[in-house]
Order: C-alpha cells, then structure tokens, then sequence
C-alpha cells in the first residue's frame, strides 16, 4: 500500500511541478490560471492520498478535498472576471501589458 | 462485486468503445478511401467556397452566466452528500442546507441585480 | 493490489502527461481540454484509490469547469487556434528552474519521510458519501458554511468587476 | 452476463429510437430504414476539412459515444440487471453526461469551419443553462432515496413514484435532459436553419454514423435516467421488471423526439435567461418542498 | 449505368451491399432550393427521400429547373463538397456547367420526379462504386499557392525561392486562383497594393494587380480594364469598388505576414497568424489590422500586429502585444472586442432564400455587419426589338420562379393598359381570384420554410403539403382545403413558444421603406389591392397588424391567407390570364399588383404590337433593403428568422 501512496504523492509532485512552471513561464492571465489550477489539483490528489493511505476513517479528509475543489471555481471565477474587465479597459490580458496594475 | 471491479468494467467498456469505432472505421477504410478533390476539404458554407480560417477569438455573449456558473456550479459537491443523509438528520439538515443555498441564491440574485444574466 | 498501483501509475502518468500538454500546445482549447483530461485522470486516480465520491465529483466538476474555461481562453488569448504556432512565454529559464526545483523539492518531500503505517481498507462507497453529509451536518458545518460564503464572496466579486451594469440590453 | 444482456438491449433500443426519430422527424415509418442508412453511411467517403485540428475532429463522436454509454452503465433495467450499480449512481450518470459537452466542443472546434465552432460554442451556453436543472433535481430525488445509488433510488418510488412525489422536479429534468440531448425544441447546436447541421455538419460518412448513434446512446441513457428517477424504473404491475423498463424507456424516449415537432425551437439568449431566473428558483424550491415532505411523511 | 461521381473501387461483394442500401436511403441537396421546387409543384420531401441542409450529408444533388448563371459557382462548390458517392438528378434544368452531365434527368414535373427517383435509384444500385471516377474540378474551385515574404508582404512570386529584399525563403500560402481575369503586376509598390489578404478571397473578382477595374455585377469572374459589355450576360460592367458588392476589404490578416522588428533570422513562419476582423465594407468602420506573425523563434522577437509599429513604451520588444490587436476595432456592446468573421449564409441555406447569398459578420454569434446580396437578380426584361407580348409575359413569368402567376398576370395588366384594351369583369375576378391562390401558396410556402428555418417541424410539413395542394388547385379544390388551411392558420398563432421566437425580432419602424406585408405588419401600410374596385367588390379590406417585428409579419401573412380564401371564394372562378392580342397597338401603360411578397409595379412601352421597353419595380428590390436593418447586432438565429420574416424572392431584385 505504501507504494500506491508513493505514486499518488509523486503524481502530486509532478502536478505541482508542471503547474508552477506553468505559472510562472506563461505571459496570458488565463494560462496563469491554468498553471494554479495545476497546482490545486496536486494538493488535491495528495489530500485524496492522505485520506486514503492515513486516515481513511476521518470524513474531515474529504471535506478538505470539497473545500480545495471549492477554491479552484472560485479561483477561475474571479480570475476570468478580472479577465473580462481587464480585457474590456485594455484590450488585452497579457500579464507585461499589465505592468500598472502593480502600479 | 467490489467497487474497484465495477471500475475496471467501466474503463473497459471505455476501451471496448474505441475498439468497436476503430473497427467500425476499418470496415469503412475497406470500402474505399476518400478521394482527395479540388474544394472537398474546405468545410461547406451554403455553396461559397469560404477558405478563411475561422478559429478565432470568439465573443461569448453568456459570459455572465459562465462566470456565475463557475462559482455557484460548486454547490453541488456539497449538496450530493447532504442529500444522502438528509432523512436521517432531519430539520437540521433542512435548515443548514437552507441557509447554504440562502447564501448562493443571494449570489445569484445579485449578479441578476447587476446584469450578469443576461446576454451581454 | 499491483493492479491498483499500476492503475494509479498510469492514471497518474497521464495526469501529469496532460498537464504538460496544457503547456506544450498551440491551440488555447486544446490547451484548455489538455487540462481538463488532466483533471479527469486525477478523478480515475480518486476512483483507483477508492475514494468514489469524490472521484466521481471531481470527473464531473471539472469537465464542467474547464469546458467552460475553454470559452474563456478563446476569448482571450491571442490566436486560439494555435495556427500561427506563436510562443506565449516568458522567463522560460526562470520557469524552468523554478518548477524543476519545486518539482524536487515536493518528491524529496515525499520520499524522504517514512508514512508508514499506512490503512488498508477503507469505508465502503456509500458510507464514504453518507459519512461526508454527516461531517458537513455536524463538525464541519462552520467550514461548509464559511465555503457557502466563500462562493458567495466569488459570485459578487466577479459580478462586480466583470459586469457592467445597466449596460444596453442586448436581449 | 448482465453486462452483455445490457449491451444488447442498448444496441437493440438505440435502433428503435433511430425507427421512432425517422418517423418523428421525416414521418414515415420504416422498421428497416435505419438499418440501410447506416450501411449507407459506411458506404459513403468519410471526409476530413483541411486545417483542421484533426484529433479533436476524431475524438468528438468516439467521446460522445463512450459518455452515452458510461451514462447508461448505471441504469438498472431489471433487479440485477444493470451493469455497474454504483453507489453515487446518479452522480456517475451527471459526470458522464458532462462529457457530452466536452465532446460537443471537440466535434465544433475540430473541422475549422464556422458554422460547426458557432455549434459547439452555443451548446456550451446551453450547457449553462441546463446543467444546474439536471443536477439538482437529481438532489432531490435522491433527498428521498437516501442514496445516490440508482437501484436504491428505484426501491425508493415502491410506494409512490418520483413523478407524483415531486413533479416540479421531473419537469425540471426532463426539459433540461432535452436540452442535454439537443434535441428540439433545444436543438440549438445543430438547427438545420441556423446552421445547417452545426456540430454535425463537417461529419460525413463513418464518422457520421458513430456520432448518430452517440446521439441515440445519448437519448436512451436520459429517457433511462428519466424512467429510474421519477417513473419508477422497473416497478409496475403485471408484466415482467424487464418489460416495464423497456416500455419505460423507449415511451419516454419517443416522447422526447417529438415533442419538439410542434414549437419552434427557443432562442439562446431566452433558454439561458429562463433556466436562470425560473429553472433554478425552481429547482431550489423543489428541493424545499421535497424536504419538507421528506420529513414530514414517512414515504 | 454508372455515376460520374462514383467512387473508386470495383463493384463487388460488400460494396454492392451499401450500393443497394444508397438507392434506397436517399439523402438530396436542392438547387437552387426546396422553396423552388414547391412553387413547380413538385413535393421532394415526399418523395421518401431525405432533404438536407447541407451537402455534405447528401448523396444526390437535385436541380429544380433551369440552373441560373449566377449559380453555377455555388453549384459546382456544393457539388464539390458532398462525399461521394454523390449523383446528379435534374428536373428541367438545361446545360449545368460546369457540374458533370446529369445522372438522371426527367422533366419537372411529379411523374417526372417520380420516374426520375426510381432511375436514380438503379442508377446508385448499380454504379456507386467504378474503377474509372474521374475527378472534379471546375474554375470555382482551383486554387493557386503563391509564395510570399513573411517580411515583405508586397513580395509574391510564383514559384519557391528568395525575397529580393531581404533574401528570406518565401512561404507558400493558397488563394483562390481567379482564374479569368489574369494576375497582373506582382511586384508592385506596396501602395499600390491591396494587402495579400485581401487576395487571398476565393471566387473573387478583387483582383489586386490594379488591371481590372470593371466587373460585371452578375459575373464577378469577368474582369475587364475599360468600360463595356459583359461577354456572358451582356450587361454594363460596373467599377470593381461599386460593383464588387462581396468582397470589399476583407482583411483578415491570416498571412503570416506580420512585421517583425529588425532583422535577425526568423523561425518557421506558420501558415497563418491570427487572423482578424472582416473588415467589413460599407459600414465606416475602420480596423485595418493585420495579423500579427506567427512566430515559432523564442530568441527572435516576434513581429506584431500593425504593420511596422513600433514596439508599445515599457513592453519588451520581444513581446507581441494584444493592446495593438484590439484596439481600434469598433465595440462590442458589452465593450468587448473580439474578433469577426464573415460567414456566407447562401446561396443555398435551408431556411434563407435560395439564390440568396447573405454574409454576415460575426462577432461571437451576433451579427456586426451583414450584406445580402441576390445571385439570381433579373436581367433586362426586353431582350431584343422583336419581343411579342406573349415573349414577354412568358419571359416575366419564367423569371420568377416563386411568383409566377403575379407576374403573369401584372404582365398582361401593363400591356392591356397600354393598349387600351379591358378584359372585363369576370375575367377580373378570375385573375384577383388566381393571385389571390398563388397568395396562398406562397404564404403557406413562407410558412413551411420558417418552420423549417425555426425546425417547427409540423409546421413544415403540414404547409408544404397544403401548399402543394393549393398550387393550381381550381375553385373546388381550394374550398376542399380551406378548412385544413384556417386550422393550420390557427395552430401556428396559438403554437407554444412562438412569440418567444419570433417578438421583438426583426423590428421595423414606420419611417423605413418596406412593402408588402412587411411594410402592413407595423401598423401602417399600403396595399395595391384597396386601389382595385374589382377586389374591393369582392369585400377586400386591408389587413394590418400592429408592431413590425416578425411575429406582425407571421401573424398578417396567416391573415392574409385567411382574407384571400374569402376573396377567392368571392370570386366563383379562377382563371390564370390569356395573353392579350395586341397586334399593332402603340401605346404606354403601368399596371400595379400585389404579389404576395408586396406591390410590383410595371410600366412597359408597346411599339407595333412589340414590347420595346420595359419598367419593373418589385417588393424585394424595397425589402432586400431591409436586411441590414434587421439583423445588425442580432443574435444570429435571430437574424435568419429576421432575414426570412422578410420573405424576400431573390429573383426579384434586380440584377
């Protein structure tokens, strides 16, 4: 069993390995989103891991997982709503063109 | 049958799946293949040959309605398990999910308030 | 049990394959479906370690989601159909470096400790559901509620800077 | 066994549906017509739009088809007589049919040409409208079962069917599962005279086929989803489990194509704007109501 | 007995199998559309065969008579596109060119369709598969690859090699070979050129080389550098600008053009950038962007969107910017700005007119700029000094396919006018009752192709066939049907849904010229019937409905066909006119009549019993304007159901 978990958590690792490169090399809003997105599902799969391989019997596990599910909607939601205004006031999402924004 | 069986035939149905279509298009490759032609791979506009490409930024006009999905799509995960023991916990179950479903709809009516359903 | 864990390899193998994928294309939508089989491998790997709610919940959210997310990305990124094969990057060295280190980081994080001992069955699909209604009904109640207000905080935020009220109306 | 006895019995009701959608929507009945067209399809070139992105061109219909089936993998056409009783069933069933609208999208964006994306970009907004009434009533009925498992949620209307119990819900539902199946009046992402056949309008030959059949497996698995969540599945009187639930299905099924014959089909703008403001208020009160109930009559 | 468009292989074992399954499960394309076949009588979708919307789901291509010139391109792209194997049935048509010789041909008539389907059949039992399929090609389809500069846009060879400026490989890119016309000057100034863009238009006549500036407006592949006759069709050739009504300034930017800053070496150029917005001429709107380049190279620096801008101040050079994609191009109503595309709705798309070729420009599926145009406009109604009255009441009336007897008899009218001559009281009757029957028919084939179009498939049905029951039907026949008629009409106003699909579409306010029962669906209105004693003794009164949108227009068009019942009725006798005996007579006259789609107005010119000139005003010449009007910044099913609530004959409009 401790294999599987071995597995699942380094499937975790390379998720967040990939999603932070993604996150960090691309230049579009709505990647960058993509790259965080990434990253919240490997700490979902080691949340799932962890319930699973440590405390099976413990329900709160789960409801972890709910919560991160939860916060990667709103997370796009609120994401591709600066999005929209943002694209409305520029024209574009791209992160160099939004140098001001961090004024 | 355990769980991890049901799975297994699930994704194997999955899989028959391909197989049955693969096979479904060989039989077809063995009738014939298509024959490359002036003006058959351009995809068909009403009798004008249009060529131009048209995979481009494309204006949603449900973007309010998508935004809003995003978020209030997510009500489900929890209302699922709430659902299951509902009976069995009785009027506080009602109440707290109650109030749960409040607290979106009040999303949601501020987003109608504010525009967001309709097409934009 | 080396079924299971082929399994969670190959699902997991395919997760990570997709999400390189998200990166790698051209398209923005097959960027977007890229993450969303990403995703729906993860949801496999749920199943594969028996956590068939959530497995199940995760399959279906995020196909959702991410559909939806495709919508977006057409909207907003330049050349959606990836047919001028144009880079969208920037500090790629940076990047790079940053997910490689991150990377090591996390699998040092995972091999070097001893998990040991670790479950071997657990409740049964049902029970797994019904157990999560009760904690959301019982202990964590406060938590399923400040996520309510969570989502709420996410609706009205996103209305408010995406939408510009009493706009025409384009019926 | 029961696997393959399911198999047959989709191939065998996926034929009908194509005998009864003939009928409905060319009006004439031909119990071979189906059978030809479909060899004729396989005769037919299969042809691929240059400039395309080829693979989702190819996937789209092979997903439809394995959503169509993975739905209806979780419906019990008879006690025992179902291929995977899940224990989040219906839940199962939503998260296949999700897949429709990724395999949608797929089959629109792939061939590069306009009508098909505006096809597959619309049955996305259809999908907003839709899916928050697929999910909840779904809520409801399962409110009353206790669990979320299909053949609890049929043991669960011995007394009284879903249909009875909570008819907003079903309602609900079935308009939503007609929007899920595109069929009229909510065919919005293949209206001949809007698109001239939207998604499927780059598919010809083979291809075409699958994604007719998808089509079928897709009506079949929502009739069946309809029939388990508010018909009563397999219960009824007299006849034997299996006989009600293929009478069940293919009624509902029939129903579903037709109905769309006499109105004309919905705008967007509308389809969204009421599944929003109506259909949700709706649903949220029938799950209320269902509550009250469910605590209130021990049924 | 094999098909010209057959497919390859021999006829054996499998293959004859779905050989047999083809003849029996016929799925046909109509050219130039079902709504023409109707009006010959002829009931295709009841002929157990499938009517599709598009070719690519056909396996037959039926033309329904005479394929006019206009159409010939659009029928060679259709037939082009449908998967073979694909046959060819003709019902009357003539020569097809440049589609291959007819599989079967019969006459247009139903036991000519019916004897032509049962050939059809064996025909696709017997040959769908043979070993010797030539290929199709026809000048609307081919294609040049021409090579051009990614830094040099102006650059365009012939054949691979270097660009002379900057000694780059040159990329090859497909534009529609034009054929005729000749491809002068490719190394012109770039001032002088239209971007390659531009060019890149299939099937149209913009030709870039500067040679060409006069086109005929029926025939865009007639290309000529003066002022003259067109050689197929004999008509004025126009200004390319003025005539060229498809294509001004399409520019999409889908080059791989883009400009780059400095000059280091550049990776692989793809085929395409991104490509930007119909610029959509005719509206004053300005968004002359070019695509930005596509750019493989992540040591280089990309070029950007505009032709040689300069980088924006604080944006690393390397880095191509969105701002100068989107700005400048007009607003969304949502302030949005996405990107457009043209999309031909026509010639043949089920629902719209046929021979109507509408493009709209789409931004997301709402409609930014539209512009419908007719293929099938009617040439000069006097083509020649010795056209007898009965030449040119048959030519009227063969030139509009969905109107016949309206013209006919506003035909005979004008020339009765002009020759004094009065055909008397029953013969009257008789006409008002015949225009009043194909009233009817039209309405009820309106009626079918809305429901098609808003796939209110009962509806469709039910009026097809109560349309081909009227058409022709006699006195007896149409009270036969009356009751069938009025309790369709009553369906179709109480039918769910309908309101929600057809209100507050397609508006018109008072002001704007319409005419017919567009121009009586808003309240106001004109009819030239309310002028004629004849039909005013028959107890004629105007109908009008309040509020111009399409749902007016659907519920006075069931008016009308009510009204024209009674009228018919009234009437006693149905008699399509003779064509007046005028001999010698000289002499001018106008007659007006209201057809169904509105009044027509005729004023022809006899000289020794010749008809030597000719005047017509048709509804749809009024109402093609209108097209604009209705579906600017529509949703897009709303602005088909617009496009078709006017019920426009592209026949009509003038050429």
């Amino acid at each position: 069993m401790i294999v599987e978990l071995l597995i699942a958590l380094s499937v975790g690792a390379g998720l967040f390995g990939v999603g932070l490169y993604g996150a960090l090399s691309q230049t579009n809003l709505v990647m960058i989103v993509m790259g965080v997105e990434l990253i919240l599902a490997a700490a979902l799969v080691n949340l799932v891991a962890f319930w699973r391989y440590l405390h099976p019997d413990e329900p709160a596990g789960q409801m972890f997982v709910l919560i991160v599910m939860a916060v990667m909607a709103v997370e796009m939601a609120v994401a591709f709503g600066i999005a929209i205004a943002r694209f409305r006031v520029r024209g574009s999402v791209e992160m160099e063109e939004a140098r001001e924004l961090k004024g | 049958m355990s769980e991890l069986s049901q799975y297994a035939i699930l994704f194997g149905l999955s899989i028959g799946v391909f197989g049955l279509v693969l096979s479904l298009y060989g039989l077809a490759r063995a009738i014939g293949r298509a024959r490359a032609e002036p003006g058959k791979d351009v995809p068909a506009t009403a009798g004008t040959l249009s060529r131009d490409p048209v995979w481009v930024r494309y204006h949603a006009r449900y973007a309010g309605y998508a935004l809003l999905f995003l978020a209030f799509d997510m009500e489900m995960a929890f209302m699922y398990p709430w659902a299951v023991v509902y009976r069995e916990e009785g009027l506080i179950a009602l109440l707290d999910m109650g109030v749960f479903l409040a607290i979106l709809f009040l999303g949601l009516l501020y987003g109608w308030s504010q525009g967001a359903l309709r097409r934009q | 049990m080396t079924v299971q864990m082929i399994f969670l390899a190959f699902f997991g193998g395919a997760a990570v394959w997709f999400g390189v994928v998200v990166f790698r294309t051209h398209s923005m939508v097959r960027s977007a479906l890229a993450l969303l089989f990403s995703q729906t491998a993860i949801g496999a790997m749920f199943l594969v370690m028996q956590a068939e709610f959530l497995g199940v919940l995760q399959i279906m959210m995020m196909a959702t989601e991410m559909s939806v997310m495709a919508i977006f990305m057409v909207m907003f990124m330049m050349d959606p159909g990836g047919m001028g094969k144009m880079d969208m990057t920037h500090q790629k060295r940076l990047s790079l470096w940053a997910g490689g280190i991150g990377l090591l980081a996390a699998l040092l994080l995972v091999w070097l400790p001893d998990w040991s001992p670790v479950a071997l069955s657990v409740p049964g699909a049902h029970e797994q559901a019904a157990d999560l209604g009760r904690e959301l009904l019982g202990r964590s109640m406060f938590i399923f509620q400040s996520a309510g207000l969570t989502i709420l905080t996410a609706m009205i935020a996103a209305t408010m800077v995406a939408i510009v009220p009493n706009a025409e109306q384009g019926k | 066994m029961s696997i393959l006895v399911v198999l047959l019995s989709l191939a065998a009701g996926a034929y009908a549906l194509a005998v009864i959608e003939r009928w409905a929507v060319h009006g004439h009945l031909s119990l071979t017509g189906p059978a030809w067209a479909a060899l004729a399809l396989l005769g037919r070139e299969s042809l691929l739009a240059r400039k395309s992105d080829r693979l989702f061109f190819e996937l789209g219909p092979v997903l439809l088809l394995v959503a169509g089936l993975m739905a209806v993998a979780v419906i019990p056409l008879a006690p025992g007589l179902i291929i995977t009783d899940l224990a989040t069933g219906a839940l199962f069933l939503n998260a296949a049919l999700a897949y429709v609208l990724v395999a949608l999208i797929m089959a629109g964006w792939g061939p590069n040409g306009a009508y098909a994306m505006i096809a597959g970009w619309r049955f996305l907004g259809q999908f907003i409208a839709y899916a928050m009434l697929i999910v909840m009533p779904i809520t409801a009925v399962a409110m009353r079962a206790e669990s979320l498992s299909t053949v609890e949620i049929v043991t669960s209307q011995e007394q009284l069917w879903n249909v009875l119990y909570q008819p907003m819900g079903f309602i609900l539902f079935v308009v939503a599962a007609m929007g899920l199946a595109w069929l009229p009046p909510l065919d919005l992402p293949d209206a001949t005279g809007e698109l001239a056949g939207g998604v499927e309008a780059e598919y010809t030959g083979v291809r075409l086929a699958v994604l007719r059949l998808a089509r079928m497996v897709i009506i079949l698995a929502l009739a069946g989803a309809t029939v388990t969540f508010y018909l009563g599945g397999w219960l009824g009187p007299w006849l034997p489990p299996w006989a009600w639930s293929a009478i069940k299905i293919l009624a509902v099924a029939a129903a579903m194509l037709s109905i769309g014959r006499y109105m004309p089909r919905i705008r967007e703008a509308r389809y969204l704007a009421l599944s929003w403001k109506l259909g949700i208020s709706l649903a949220l009160a029938n799950i209320f109501v269902v509550g009250v109930i469910a605590l209130v009559v021990p049924i | 007995m094999t098909l010209a468009g057959a497919r390859e292989g021999a006829m054996s074992g499998i293959r004859r199998a779905v050989a047999a399954a083809m003849a029996r499960d016929l799925s046909a394309f109509v050219l130039p559309g079902p709504s023409v076949a109707r009006a010959m009588g002829l009931d295709l979708a009841g002929s157990h065969l499938r009517v599709v919307g598009t070719p690519r789901h056909a396996n037959v291509l039926i033309l329904v008579g005479p394929l006019p010139d206009g159409l010939r391109d659009a029928a060679a792209v259709t037939y082009a596109q449908m998967p073979r194997p694909r046959a060819i049935l003709t019902l009357g048509a003539g020569d097809i060119a440049p589609l291959p010789d007819a599989d079967v041909s019969a006459p247009p008539t139903r036991a000519g369709l019916r004897s032509g389907l049962a050939d059809l059949r064996r025909v696709i039992a017997a040959g769908a598969f043979r070993t010797d399929s030539g290929e199709f090609t026809a000048p609307a389809l081919e294609v040049r690859v021409e090579y051009t500069c990614p830094m040099h846009p102006e650059i365009i060879r012939d054949a691979p090699g270097d660009c002379p400026k900057c000694g780059m490989t040159l990329v090859p890119r497909e534009t529609a070979s034009d054929g005729h016309g000749g491809h002068g000057g490719h190394d012109m100034p770039q001032e002088d050129r239209p971007s390659p863009a531009e060019h890149a238009h299939a099937g149209q006549a913009e030709d870039a080389g500067g040679a060409g500036a006069y086109t005929c407006p029926m025939h865009p592949e007639v290309i000529s550098d003066a002022p003259g006759k067109c050689p197929k069709c004999g008509m004025f050739l126009v200004k390319a600008e003025e005539g060229e009504s498809h294509g001004h300034g399409h520019r999409h930017g889908h080059g791989g053009h883009g400009h780059g800053h400095g000059s280091e070496a550049h990776g692989a150029h793809g085929a395409h950038g991104a490509h930007g917005h119909g610029d959509h001429g005719g509206h004053g709107k300005q968004q002359d962007h070019s695509g930005h380049d596509g750019h493989d190279g992540h040591d280089g620096h990309a070029g950007h969107g505009g032709h040689s801008k300069a980088a924006i101040d604080g944006i690393e050079p390397h880095f191509m910017s969105m701002v100068e994609l989107t700005e400048g191009q007009p607003r969304s109503s949502d302030g949005l700005q996405m990107d457009w595309i043209e999309v031909p709705f026509g010639p043949f798309f089920p629902g719209l007119p046929a021979g109507l070729r509408l493009t709209l420009t789409l931004d997301g599926d709402t409609v930014a700029g539209s512009e419908a145009r007719s293929l099938v406009g009617r040439a000069e109604l006097v083509d020649g000094p010795q056209m007898t009255a009965g030449d040119f009441v048959g030519r009227l009336a063969a030139m509009m396919p969905l109107g016949p007897v309206a013209y006919r008899t506003l035909a005979c009218a004008a020339i009765e006018e002009a020759s004094r001559a009065d055909p008397g009281q029953d013969a009257r009757r008789g006409r008002a009752a015949a225009v009043e029957r194909e009233r009817i028919a039209s309405h009820l084939g309106w009626l079918a192709e809305f429901g098609l179009q808003s796939g209110f498939l009962w509806l469709a049905a039910r009026a097809r066939a109560l349309q081909l029951a009227v058409q022709g039907a006699d006195i007896d026949g149409i009270a036969a049907q009356a009751g069938a008629i009025r309790a369709l009409i009553r369906r179709v106003e109480t039918a769910p849904l309908m309101r929600m699909r057809l209100g507050r579409i397609a508006r018109i306010g008072k002001d704007a010229p319409a005419s017919g029962p567009v121009d009586r669906a808003r309240g106001v209105g004109s009819d030239a019937r309310a002028g004629d004693p004849t039909l005013i003794a028959l107890g004629f009164e105007m109908c009008v409905r309040e509020g111009g949108d399409a749902l007016a227009r659907l519920r006075l068009r069931c008016d009308e066909i009510a009204q024209s019942l009674d009228l018919i009725a009234a009437a006693g006798r149905i008699a399509v006119p003779e064509v007046p005996d005028v001999e010698t007579v000289s002499g001018e006259g106008a007659a007006t009549i209201e057809t169904p789609r509105g009044a027509a107005r005729l004023r022809v010119k006899l000289t020794d019993g010749k008809v030597v000139e000719a005047e017509l005003d048709t509804p749809s010449d009024v109402n093609i304007a209108l097209v604009e009007t209705v579906t600017a910044q529509r949703e897009l099913g709303d602005a088909l159901a617009a496009v078709a609530s006017l019920d426009l004959s592209p026949w009509e409009v003038r050429g």
